[in-house]
């Protein structure tokens, strides 16, 4: 089975295949001997590839995989062949409407644009307070607020939408 | 486990506290036969805190004002259970002396400094003062109040870049840096905010920022007999947004003259204001000399370190001379620690991550410790900050405690947030650090990114996992036919079949 | 992390071992930047020790014949991944001359005495004669192997109460007390049998059985330059069935002139047989008498509480003697450190228990050690012994050790296997254990329920647990209908309704 | 709710009863304020009783209660009064039989005794290797052997019957 996966903006085509028992990877031209095994409860691993061990504690969500090995949180996407094929046929209709969510909940301190402003990337565009910390909320990118889903004073969940962008 | 014919110190403490420090002051007291009370906020019904105490009372609400920092319910609560003594533990009211003055018209022993000593050092303008008057050196600027007409002439006097404090402020809150003048106005606003919301007094003061400076702070403890003394320094430089993140014992940039220095500039300073219990001198260092930032009259979130130095227990010592007794003798300290604070963020954007720990996997072994409150099942709530645990290390030199507490970061895994741990293994690392010549900018020049080898390598072990949680899918099926000990044949199930058909 | 510019000791270490020993090596290894490579069982594929170990190698099969007992497969393990030294924990191998021998053949540095002083030591009769030729005081008894036809009269000669000891055994193994004569027999064959499936010796000898004696044995490290330093010394007296439960240092019966006596004896005799490494000399000590037993030519289980007390890394000085460097000078110990050891194991009968870990709560905080390579869903099976964890506290004198072992005893709580935490928690609450005035035979003095006001209170909490439970039972449904925040009213569902109203 | 408790040789009779939100714990004249709490994912508690809090863990199997709290392990009996009628009813038919069982998973090393051998309370009746030691399993009371169901050198399952008493 091939898996496409993505991190950060680095994409590697993974062919996994077990033979006889035995699981080998293709990454590119090379062939790595993979012995993965659960443990105990689930949700940890205990991955051998080519005789180098590694302690693996993985998070799968459907393709989103995050994964905690070598002292480090990956967080990481990865489709199989299947996925991708469908993935292709259901995209293509991604407009260019895009949302400002409250990363975290916090109460919203104070919203410094109004629907038909234009911003630019990096600019505040709403201060959450969480924890303790003001948090700015910025433009991921330059573009035009084409409606505003909060107001100032107001407790947000986390993930909620605060504005519309295009 | 006390000696039941020993008088005990007190009879029973309040912990009017929450989370790690909360239960950090709970061990103590336990080790020395004193019950403990705690208090809580409905958030917080099920906290370790309030498991491990002897008792609990209900102080209701879950934002801190409605509990934690409502002074009338923790001397009540403390008057009800018939407590002697109350720790203040960090943050909340540790280090306000209204509740020093509170406890002390209740006749509850406040594990902390008089009042007296609270409102001077909790001031900022009036802790420079203080600090002048006792000879201790201070950073160029301005020590009054600031207010919004004079702020633009005051920062071009004392030259940018400068720094904005909250005259009431500590823990790194509430403190900006401006090094342009067009950036001045909007700082200020959101300085002045914070530290309105989060101190009750918007009050804010300017002074230059000094160029790599390093946080390097000394620990004193003074009994009420007059004596103070200091455990030596903790360099806490390894800052983002001023919110400390590793802090290590002892800090290499100091010699032993200037150590002695500064740990006498200390200790004068807290015998000036007539100071009990413990407390930190946090100082700049710059170029070899240092400078007094500010005093907490507190114990630190990274005592710790000390504490694994000095083989002390710096609760215990506020307990003790918090009833009477003379301060014990300093230990000689011993070898290297280290400690990394472990909080739930986003580690990119510093943001903090809420949602429920679901896996916990502690590190063990030889010269490590762990302080949280943290359980598998709980929730990471928005009503507190953001730390999760504190990881200390204590190695015979500095390179072992370093490689120890990389060992120890390996282990320590938590699930269901996103946490820190990642920033704090890439600086340990980095050569900077190793190097031991690092200053307050260090976490802006970290790579931000694993090491190529561990990416590609995480791109495999993603992909293997998925493969073998989709054998494991089918080999349910498999093993339900009794072959459950052949390799799962999923390939030959339903559709999947079909497209493995077209692969090579 | 290490200094890359440094020559490593070893480039990579084989781990000829499991559990938390493995796992105790492989993270001292790690902190000098030198690999690991584990070997495993098939029960062990997803132990800690593979996880965490930098390569891991296979041995197949279950049975530790088939797999950590075999040295034939562990050395071509060695060999395959290119270690250039092994280290053999305790247990096992670790007192196999064979394997050091076979080390020596590959080019592989055994992190362990050479062969010859492993023979010697490891039969009890050899090392009786060595001790005696080094000056070192004996308990009476017969140095030879007994047979069945000499037993009865060997033992009426030394005189009863007698003790039966497996020659090649160790840590309590196959060892008999025997008060009567028509005992004998029956004891005597069961430690033949003991021996032989153990060790695969079955030779057994006899001594007098010393009356209220103290097991405490003095920590060696030798190196190859001629020099042995002592740490001191571990009081290790709380046994049951001849195995260590809880241990401490110091030991609260030497005097300081003991102590000395004690070390040098235990220098002496290792200088005797030329041994190089840590290594462990037993004494039996006696109405102020001192008398050797036997030495361990290896890491002791116990090793941690030295370690905290002198704050070495001992398996670190094992790698650097095995490296050919001098022993590093001895630190002046601090402090006073017990250690408790945790097995899986019907408290009442001594057996072992079985089963899945389901829930582990560590303890933390100040002073806290925990050495263990235990994780949540990890089989306990009965390959393997039955030690689950090692909690190490470190206080500044015996009274803090003894009250925080206890703290971290309250906060360790393992589900899904019976353990023998309560035994080790009321052996140290014991007024025999807090005056320091016991022998080997404290653990049969020990109360065996808990107190009386414990058990009311788990009478009461299990019947709430239970309401509590059947109460969530009839929430879920409440809830479902939106009343999920009042006070379920399961009291009018279904027939509890009837029983409920039959009551007062 | 009466609950019927049994931890050792002591029976206590327990009565639970939540009355406005408030949970009371009946024991003979006793009346104690009690607030139980779940916490996070089950299995352990938050215990206030009177004001004094304990932190138990729980494992609740049917009526076996297994408890960890302070600093001691707990394997109770604890029934309600429903059960305990429908215990009443179904009892009285427990006879003289019993069994010896495999305290763990081992290997039978010895069998000391045979079909019609009288036992007397305590004597060895099976040695079973488990874990590196030999342990000796012996009656829990005097009677008669009537079947042996193992035989030396069998590997046997934890809980497994070896003996059959009289």
């Amino acid at each position: 089975m091939k898996y496409f996966v993505r991190l950060g903006d680095e994409e590697r085509v993974i062919e996994l295949q077990r033979h006889a028992g035995r699981l080998t990877a293709r990454c590119g031209d090379v062939v790595h001997e993979v012995d993965l095994a659960l443990v105990g409860d689930g949700g940890a691993f205990s991955l051998v590839v080519d005789g180098t061990s590694y302690d693996v504690v993985a998070e799968a969500q459907r393709e989103q995989v995050v994964l905690q090995m070598v002292g480090e949180r990956f967080v990481l996407h990865c489709e199989d062949e299947r996925e991708r094929a469908a993935h292709a046929v259901a995209g293509h209709k991604a407009g260019g409407k895009r949302e400002l969510h409250a990363a975290m909940p916090g109460i919203v301190i104070d919203v410094r644009v109004k629907v038909g402003d234009a911003v630019e990337e990096g600019q505040t565009l709403v201060v959450l307070e969480a924890m303790k910390m003001q948090n700015p909320l910025t433009a991921e990118a330059a573009g035009k607020v084409t409606r505003v889903v909060c107001k100032v004073g107001e407790a947000v969940a986390g993930g909620a939408v605060l504005l519309e962008l295009e | 486990m006390s000696d039941p014919s020993k008088p005990k110190l007190f009879r029973r403490i309040l912990v009017a506290n929450r989370g790690e420090i909360a239960l950090r002051v709970i061990r103590t007291a336990q080790e020395m036969g004193i019950e403990t009370v705690a208090v809580y906020s409905d958030a917080d019904r099920t906290a370790l805190h309030v498991r491990r105490a002897d008792q609990a009372v209900a102080l209701g609400g879950n934002k801190p004002s409605e509990s934690y920092l409502d002074i009338q319910k923790v001397i009540d609560a403390a008057r009800r259970t018939g407590c002697d003594a109350l720790h203040p533990g960090y943050g909340f009211l540790s280090e306000n002396e209204d509740l020093a003055e509170a406890c002390k018209q209740a006749g509850v022993e406040f594990l902390g400094p008089p009042p007296h000593a609270i409102t001077v050092m909790g001031d900022k303008v009036e802790a420079r003062k203080c600090a002048m008057q006792a000879g201790v050196p201070l950073v160029p600027g301005l020590q009054e109040d600031v207010d919004a007409a004079h702020l633009v002439a005051a920062a071009k006097q004392v030259g940018y870049p400068v720094m904005l404090k909250a005259a009431a402020g500590g823990g790194g809150k509430g403190i900006r840096i401006v090094r342009e003048e067009r950036q001045l106005i909007e700082a200020f606003e959101l300085a002045r905010a914070e530290a309105r919301s989060s101190f009750g007094d918007d009050r804010v003061y300017l002074e230059k920022f000094v160029t790599r400076p390093r946080h390097v702070e000394i620990q004193v403890m003074a009994d009420k007999h007059g004596n103070c003394v200091s455990y030596g320094e903790r360099e806490c430089s390894v800052q983002r947004r001023h919110q400390k993140l590793v802090e290590e014992s002892p800090c290499v940039a100091l010699t032993p003259e200037l150590r002695a220095a500064m740990s006498k500039a200390a200790c004068d300073l807290a015998k000036s204001v007539g100071y009990v219990g413990a407390g930190t001198v946090e100082f700049l260092w710059s170029e070899g000399r240092f400078y007094f930032m500010e005093m907490n009259t507190r114990l630190q979130v990274e005592h710790p370190i000390t504490e694994m130095r000095y083989g002390v227990d710096l609760v215990r010592e506020q307990i003790r001379v918090g009833a009477g007794l003379p301060v014990s003798p300093v230990p000689e300290p011993r070898g290297h620690a280290i400690e990394v604070r472990v909080n739930a963020e986003d580690p990119d954007k510093y943001f903090p991550s809420l949602g429920t720990v679901s896996r916990i996997n502690l590190p063990g072994g030889p010269g490590v410790r762990l302080d949280s409150a943290m359980f598998r099942g709980m929730e990471v709530t928005p009503f507190y900050d953001s730390m999760l645990a504190k990881l200390v290390v204590h190695g015979a030199d500095r390179e072992q405690a370093i490689a120890r507490c990389l060992r120890a970061l390996r282990e320590l895994r938590i699930v269901g947030v996103t946490t820190s741990l990642s920033v704090a293994k890439r600086t340990l690392e980095s050569a900077e650090f190793v190097a031991g010549d690092y200053d307050t900018g260090i976490l802006d020049r970290i790579e931000k990114r694993a090491a190529p080898r561990d990416r590609e390598l995480a791109m495999l072990a993603a992909a293997a996992t998925r493969f073998l949680l989709a054998e494991r899918a089918g080999a349910t099926v498999e093993a339900a036919a009794g072959k459950g000990d052949q390799p799962p044949r999923w390939a030959l199930l339903g559709r999947t079949e079909r497209l493995r058909r077209t692969m090579p």
